[in-house]
């Protein structure tokens, strides 16, 4: 209804291949980056901001790197809280070893090492596929949870056996302890999901998203037409474990302020995974609605019977939650196997040819 | 045994590939035995022969997805005792497959992209910038890729994702993205199985155009006996895993081994 | 050197040191194996006849459980509670093919493994609902469940056995023995095999998918019942416990996805494998491992026999 | 200065050196080719025209000889009609879609040394008829596909002809010689040959000059205010008159851009990808489009349904005042504006007239309803009336000034007058010089004081617009003396999507009474949904259900030509539901989908007969074509309805 197509005509190459080469849809991007980097800051209170962005953000982005492997490469992951893990871990000793060195630099790098270790985890991919897969990366989950609390020197043998994050400043004010503002958190965190959305984007629509895409639909076919598997496979796992990585440091330094090995439990592995298949497997934009409906909508139905006066135990609320949110899970599952993204596709198809039906 | 060469009086150039006693076993079954034959540059080589004879098993020998117990394989020049599939891949061996293989989440446009991945050389860093020397480099292949669109004429699928695409249409997209990989010689596992008469003289068509206009080496399973005589400068014939004729398509037609195996004569 | 020696040597030296101590912690393995090879066994069920890797079998085991201790805790008797229970399975496996498995059909695997995952949150929060998030203490007296334990005196020392590890060794032999039966001589057991292999072979049995499904299900839920029951009498009734079934998933990797004996199989040397490189090994990193060490083990099978002990090589085709 | 230097090119060679000088950096030509929109600046297209000119010189084309270009609309054979008049030489397009007779014929009348043709196809069209064409020379193509093995002794590709004029382009003498040859050519120099494709008989070669063009074309860009920021789709045949004076004419005085479609498959989609600014489309197009739209909206879902024809009911309340800039209730006009953002501009967006700045229709008559939809959407649709003698327009209808059921008034510098028998007579700018080799026809055609007889009859109207009704030559009389025309009658027929084709009758007769073809997809359409079942297309044209239906659109049609003073003898008495489509294969129809109303007489005689002798029904058997050449024959029993008359409207009221 919205879109203007007529008269969008594309004379190069380059205009044709856009990731948005529809003008209406570059107009919503700008919005809604405006939305995100200006309205969002100004108009939310610090409890917005902390509780629902920033988490909402890392999710995200947690989402992007496990929908590169799962939904972009066919490789299942149950592992991703661990890759997490290995992020916030590597990114809290760098900073406590070289504490002089600016954080966002230590939080891209932790993904480093996350990188590595899902390539380490990924080498049996070569060999084994689907819910056979899914076990190597259970053996990287308990494994790397294992060594959180069983290894102290990841957490600078603190008594409580977590992480204490340490206050960091960027241009002088404060970006992760106690003392940072959730608006300078919220920005670092934005600045962080934008640039890895935008780095993920040309990645899937290159030459390795292809081959990605091609390992995932026809293995046997990819790898006659001279897609190394291995390689590709292990790229994906760590690009994948990359995105999960940055997003654990951030997790840990941004939102919760410091941090317990169980927050990467396997429980955090699922939340993502149901992510990032209730938002779409295989798009981006689908990741950011999974983690939105699986994280926002837990908080607003534990708010929502304050909200129209009924009073119900805080348990009680906590179990319908469990409820809702399961049985919310299998509808979307019914409604649309392919996820929101697919529902997103379908509503904006149909604004694109209304007021036709199709 | 006998499988009389008829060679003698068919010249299409040098030998591009040679497969020389192969032998393949899968436990105990014997797939292929003792086959040898040869293909020249620039023919198109038909392989025939009643269904289970081994002749998809001899193609996926020949590009390296099965590796054989004996036997040589010739490619270019440089004798193996099997094929890698990268290798093969990039030596210049494309194929389709018999039950189209094609990438079903991506668009036609994607899928003869994905062709092209062992052309493009652009690392890891330009991949994520998708600018400059990756764009240009995407372009460049693009503009191939359009060339294939445009010469088997399915401009109208270009964005189409595979998956929704009329088997016909999904058998001609798989022979782009295999055309993609500009190979020298191209493997085509029945092409025109499940077609109608139309699509099938489309698909004729194509081969031929793509034997005379791009000089490809051919080299194909079909069970529709005149389309294999129409196209064929040579036929090969399997049965049971072994060759019992190997010639041009008047001798092998006329090859009493070759009626007996068709009209089923016990052995 | 020395770490050479501590992993190679020493853990065997120690075993032939103290035998006694050795088949202790054997039998401990093959107790916990049994449970471990009770819930692959509700998996494969499941697995075998429709397709759906079900996730929800460890929280199936909690509620079976929940539901017979609440029940009994609200006044029902015990022998009437299991049977209530049995019920309440039943009604479980209909309301999954109705509401789950129906509208899903002809969907691809992850989807119908994600839907188990919506059914086990779902569970979570209605067990709790309904049963309160503390743990419970099973009846195990109420169901004529023995107590206690024998010792025996072998190798130079005393190996005490509970003697409901016994109990759950043997009834799990009983069930792993009737399902054989089940599967080999009934009708649907037939049946079932027959939609393992494809789903319309089990049409031309006249035996509707729908039915099929209710009572895989169905007889899944029995298995997690019995689980159940012989987890909780051996530790309590919590929701921890449905953490348990992903070790299932090493298990059937071990003994194939579809092969019962393969689960009992896979679950005993799970099960064994976890409590002696615990004993033996786990010291020397700190102990712990048995959180993961199931899955390595699955994991270094994998790579060498892809197919699972049961399994044939697959031929890859195109 | 420089429109100045427009005005005093007189003919296309010096406009587009005009043009690549001016505006050198705008863009003339688009093609969709290899998944974009390839596209050529005016300075480009100069060039390449340069070259190819000089390369056809090197072949040997001549000043005056005739050069055929056949094929689909792309850029480079409208550059071989630039680069053929830049050298003097004549262009004449055929038909891509001819047959190889008709081709042989128009290439053999005209002459032809050359042809430039668009592919294979064409070529062994052209090739499988040579013997016929003992004057062609060398033919040159544009796409090489498949042409690889044929004998090149007088076969050229088109990009090697241009490379051969690049390289010697090099040389400055024979650049100059070019100006030269460019600065020589005159107005008055024969600029393009135009084959009619005529209804009757061999088509005739329309011979125009370039300075009436060009006078013509300049007339109509100012009245249009078309400037080089319009772009139209060129997807409308070469050979017609309509592409070559809207498109080619038109886009080189005013400088816009033409784009050529993919290919005809994909045309729609092209059309909504460009979205042109000045678009035409003969009325059939327009009412196909109309019953897709409503087919596809029947597919919607209820409430977006209802919306849709609500929001086209206030469209049709208010949407033409408002473009005609009358005065309109602030109600309407917010309704109309929410019309706009829910229905009116999105549809408009899916069909690619978003941008449309002016659309006009000819060729036939437009049904009033099917025009005021498009118009009330806010599409400035008009209508003109043209010819291919007149280098295409007589009549249009200004911007504002619309009148649906008539042609608009003559266009700047052309002169109408009616002669006795109401026959359209005109004298344009544009108007040709005569047909090729055939002074006869020409004399028949002109006036002695250069007037050209149309054909076609019809009168102004008080506002001093034209109003068409028929063929002069078909317009009959009823036996009490009221004019009868068929074609006024079953065009109002035709306009319901429920009728495909009618057939009046009515001359030296009692009173009209009229066929009816059903239109199967719109009525399988309505069957479908009723739950009506019918086993076949002669079963469901019997149906009285369909009857029914039919029976209200003729009534409408008897009420509207009642409300006209001169048209309400000519009311539909009775009618029937013919049995079978009318058919070319069965010569019912021509070729271009007319109705040969002398043959469906003598063929359904004794169905004409049971129309006038008062009889319910009558038996009828004919003999078809099947699609594979078989003959077989169809018998039916076919029902006739008798109507209700109204009276004539009275002329004026009395105040």
């Amino acid at each position: 209804m919205f879109y203007r197509e007529a008269g969008q005509f594309k004379t190069n190459y380059a205009a044709d291949m856009a990731v948005f080469p529809i003008l209406q849809d570059k107009i919503g991007i700008a919005l809604i980056l405006t939305l995100a980097l200006v309205v969002i800051p100004l108009a939310g209170n610090a409890f917005f901001l902390s509780v629902v962005m920033i988490p909402f953000l890392i999710f995200a982005l947690a989402s992007i790197g496990l929908n590169l492997l799962t939904g972009y490469t066919g490789l299942l992951s149950l592992g991703t809280a661990g890759f997490m893990g290995v992020g916030a871990f590597a990114c809290y000793k760098l900073t406590t070893i070289f504490p002089g060195v600016n954080i966002i630099v230590w939080i891209l790098t932790s993904g480093l090492f996350a990188a590595a270790v899902g390539v380490f985890f990924g080498l049996p991919s070569l060999r084994i596929k689907g819910f056979y897969l899914a076990v190597a990366t259970l053996a990287a989950q308990f494994f790397l949870q294992w060594c959180f609390i069983r290894i102290p020197w990841l957490y600078n043998y603190n008594v409580s056996g977590a992480i204490e994050v340490p206050t960091r400043t960027l241009f002088g004010i404060a970006v992760t302890g106690p003392n940072a503002s959730p608006e300078m958190r919220y920005y670092v965190v934005l600045g962080v999901v934008i640039l890895l959305t935008w780095v993920a984007s040309n990645l899937v629509h290159g030459r390795i998203g292809r081959s990605w895409m091609a390992v995932r639909d026809m293995d046997i076919a990819a790898e006659l037409m001279g897609i190394k598997l291995l390689p590709t496979k292990l790229l994906a796992f760590a690009v994948s474990s990359f995105y999960c990585g940055v997003a654990g440091a951030l997790m840990v330094f941004l939102w919760y302020g410091g941090a317990e090995p169980e927050v990467f439990s396997i429980n955090q592995s699922f939340l993502i995974l149901f992510m990032v298949i209730i938002g779409g497997l295989g798009s981006l934009t689908g990741s950011f609605f999974g983690a939105a409906l699986i994280y926002i909508l837990p908080i607003v139905l534990r708010g929502a019977p304050s909200l129209v006066g009924l009073d119900i135990g805080a348990a009680t609320v906590e179990h319908l939650t469990f409820m809702i949110v399961g049985a919310l899970i299998i509808f979307f599952l019914i409604v649309e196997p392919h996820g929101l993204a697919r529902l997103w596709q379908t509503g904006k198809q149909k604004l694109r040819v209304w007021p036709f039906p199709y | 045994m006998r499988a009389p060469d008829m060679d003698a009086g068919v010249t299409a150039g040098d030998v591009l590939l040679a497969v020389e006693n192969v032998s393949l076993r899968f436990g105990g079954v014997k797939a292929i035995t003792d086959v040898s034959f040869d293909i020249r540059k620039g023919e198109i080589r038909a392989i025939i022969g009643p269904n289970g004879a081994g002749k998809t098993s001899m193609l996926n020998v020949i590009n390296g997805f099965y590796h054989p117990q004996d036997g040589r394989i010739t490619f270019k020049g440089r004798t193996r005792s099997k094929m890698r599939p990268y290798v093969a891949a990039s030596q210049g061996i494309a194929r389709t497959f018999q039950n189209v293989a094609l990438f079903k989440g991506m668009t036609t446009l994607d899928n003869i992209m994905a062709g092209r991945t062992l052309k493009m050389r652009r690392g890891f860093f330009w991949q994520m910038l998708r600018h400059g020397p990756a764009m240009a480099e995407e372009i460049e292949h693009r503009k191939v890729v359009e060339e294939i669109i445009d010469f088997l004429e399915i401009e109208a699928i270009r964005k189409v994702p595979v998956g929704r695409l009329p088997y016909g249409l999904q058998k001609r997209v798989e022979l782009g993205r295999a055309l993609a990989m500009e190979p020298e010689l191209l493997l085509l596992d029945e092409p025109m199985a499940g077609m109608n008469l139309e699509e099938k003289e489309d698909m004729c068509r194509f081969i031929l155009d793509v034997n005379s206009q791009f000089g490809t080496t051919i080299a194909l399973i079909e069970h529709d006996m005149g389309v294999v005589m129409d196209l064929s400068d040579r036929v090969v014939v399997l049965e049971y895993g072994r060759k019992i004729a190997d010639g041009v398509p008047d001798e092998v037609k006329s090859n009493q081994a070759v009626i007996d195996a068709y009209l089923g004569v016990p052995h | 050197m020395d770490i050479l020696y501590n992993i190679f040597i020493d853990p065997f030296v120690q075993m032939g040191s103290a035998p006694d101590l050795f088949v202790q912690t054997l039998w401990e393995g093959l107790v916990s194996g049994v449970l471990y090879a009770l819930i692959a066994l509700g998996f494969v069920l499941i697995f075998k006849a429709s397709g759906v890797f079900n996730f929800a079998q460890g929280i199936m085991v909690v509620f079976a459980a929940l539901t017979l201790v609440g029940l009994y805790e609200a006044g029902v008797p015990a022998i009437l509670a299991l049977v209530l229970t049995i019920g309440v399975m039943f009604v479980l496996a209909v309301g999954v093919e109705r509401i789950v498995l129906r509208p899903l059909v002809n969907q691809p695997d992850i989807i119908l493994f994600m839907a188990t995952f919506g059914l086990t949150y779902f569970l979570i929060g209605f067990g709790e609902l309904v049963f309160g998030g503390n743990p419970k203490v099973m009846i195990t007296d109420e169901l004529y469940l023995p107590r206690g334990s024998v010792e025996f005196e072998m190798l130079g020392g005393f190996v005490s056995l509970q003697k409901i590890d016994i109990t759950a060794a043997v009834i799990a032999s009983i069930m792993v023995a009737s399902l054989a039966v089940f599967f080999q001589k009934t009708r649907i057991g037939r049946a079932l095999r027959a939609v393992a292999d494809s789903h319309k072979a089990a049409l031309s049995v006249g035996i509707s998918l729908n039915q099929i499904w209710i009572i895989v299900w169905f007889t899944a839920g029995i298995v997690a019942l019995a689980t159940g029951i012989m987890w909780g009498a051996r530790s309590e009734v919590s929701f921890a416990l449905q953490i348990i079934a992903l070790k299932a998933l090493p298990v059937l990797i071990l003994g194939g996805f579809t092969s019962v004996p393969g689960a009992i199989v896979g679950g005993l040397i799970i099960g064994v494998g976890e409590k002696l490189g615990e004993f033996y090994w786990g010291p020397l990193v700190g102990s712990g491992i048995e959180s993961w060490l199931a899955y390595v083990i699955a994991l270094g099978f994998l790579l060498f026999r892809p197919q699972g002990l049961f399994g044939e090589k697959i031929i890859e085709r195109i | 200065m420089t429109a100045v230097d427009s005005v005093r090119a007189d003919t296309f060679a010096k406009l587009l050196a005009h043009n690549a000088a001016v505006r050198g950096d705008r863009p003339a030509f688009r093609h969709k080719d290899l998944g974009i929109w390839q596209t050529w600046t005016w300075a480009e297209v100069y060039e390449n025209v340069r070259c190819l000119a000089v390369g056809l010189e090197r072949l040997g084309l001549k000043h005056g000889e005739a050069i055929a270009i056949v094929g689909a609309n792309r850029p480079k054979l409208y550059w071989t009609v630039m680069a053929a008049q830049m050298l003097g030489a004549v262009p004449v397009p055929v038909y891509a879609d001819a047959v190889a007779d008709e081709l042989a014929y128009v290439l053999a009348h005209a002459e032809v040394k050359f042809a430039a043709v668009q592919d294979q196809e064409q070529v062994d069209k052209i090739l499988s008829v040579s013997e016929r064409l003992p004057l062609l020379r060398h033919m040159i193509y544009d796409e090489p596909r498949g042409l690889r093995d044929y004998d090149h002794t007088r076969l050229h590709p088109m990009a090697e002809v241009i490379a051969e004029g690049e390289e010697a382009l090099k040389d400055p003498g024979v650049a100059s010689w070019l100006d030269g040859i460019m600065a020589a050519g005159k107005g008055s120099d024969v600029s393009i040959i135009l084959y009619t494709s005529g209804t009757t008989g061999r088509s005739k070669g329309v011979v125009l000059t370039a300075e009436r063009c060009i006078a013509a074309a300049r007339d109509t860009v100012t009245f249009d205010k078309l400037d080089e920021k319009d772009e139209v789709l060129a997807y409308l045949p070469l050979a017609w008159v309509g592409d070559h004076y809207l498109n080619y004419a038109q886009g080189l005085v005013a400088g816009f851009c033409m784009a050529c479609p993919e290919s005809a498959e994909t045309a729609m989609q092209d059309l909504k990808e460009i979205g042109p600014t000045f678009y035409f489309a003969p009325p059939r197009v327009f009412e196909q489009i109309l019953t897709r739209v409503m087919i596809r909206m029947e597919d919607a879902g209820r409430l977006k349904r209802r919306m849709f024809h609500y929001f086209i009911g206030v469209a049709k309340r208010y949407g033409e005042k408002i473009l005609n800039g009358e005065r309109v209730p602030l109600g309407g006009r917010l309704l109309y504006g929410l019309g706009r953002l829910l229905v009116y501009e999105p549809l408009k967006n899916v069909l690619g007239f978003s941008r449309i700045r002016v659309a006009y229709t000819a060729g036939e008559a437009i049904g009033p309803d099917l025009f005021s939809f498009y118009r009330s959407l806010g599409l400035n649709l008009k209508q003109l009336y043209g010819q291919t003698e007149a280098f295409l327009y007589v009549t249009a209808q200004p911007d504002g000034a619309i009148k649906p059921d008539t042609v608009g008034p003559p266009m700047p510098n052309v002169e109408i007058r009616l002669s006795e028998s109401g026959e359209v007579l005109f004298r344009s700018p544009g108007m040709f010089v005569g047909y090729f080799k055939d002074d006869e026809k020409t004399k028949e055609v002109l006036t002695e004081d250069g007037f050209i007889k149309t054909g076609d009859a019809g009168f102004f109207d008080p506002a001093g617009h034209l109003k068409i009704i028929d063929r002069a030559k078909d317009v009959g009389k009823l036996n009490d003396g009221s004019l009868f025309p068929p074609k006024y009658i079953e065009n109002k027929l035709k306009f319901f999507p429920n009728i495909k084709e009618a057939v009046a009758f009515g001359h030296e007769r009692d009173y009209v009474s009229c066929f009816i073809n059903i239109d199967l997809t719109a009525v399988g359409n309505w069957a479908e949904r009723n739950n009506v079942v019918y086993g076949s297309y002669q079963e469901l044209a019997g149906h009285p259900l369909v009857y029914d239906m039919i029976e209200k659109n003729v009534d409408e049609v008897n009420r509207s030509l009642a409300a006209e003073p001169m048209m309400a003898g000519a009311q539909i008495r009775r009618f029937l539901i013919l049995h079978k489509e009318l058919d070319a294969d069965d010569g019912e129809l021509t070729r271009t989908q007319k109705v040969r109303r002398g043959f469906i007489a003598e063929r359904y005689a004794p169905l004409i007969t049971a129309l006038y002798d008062g009889s319910g029904e009558a038996d009828i058997t004919t003999e078809v074509t099947f699609e594979d050449g078989r003959k077989g024959t169809i018998s039916a029993r076919v029902k006739i309805r008798d109507m209700r008359i109204y009276p004539a409207a009275v002329k004026e009221k009395a105040a």
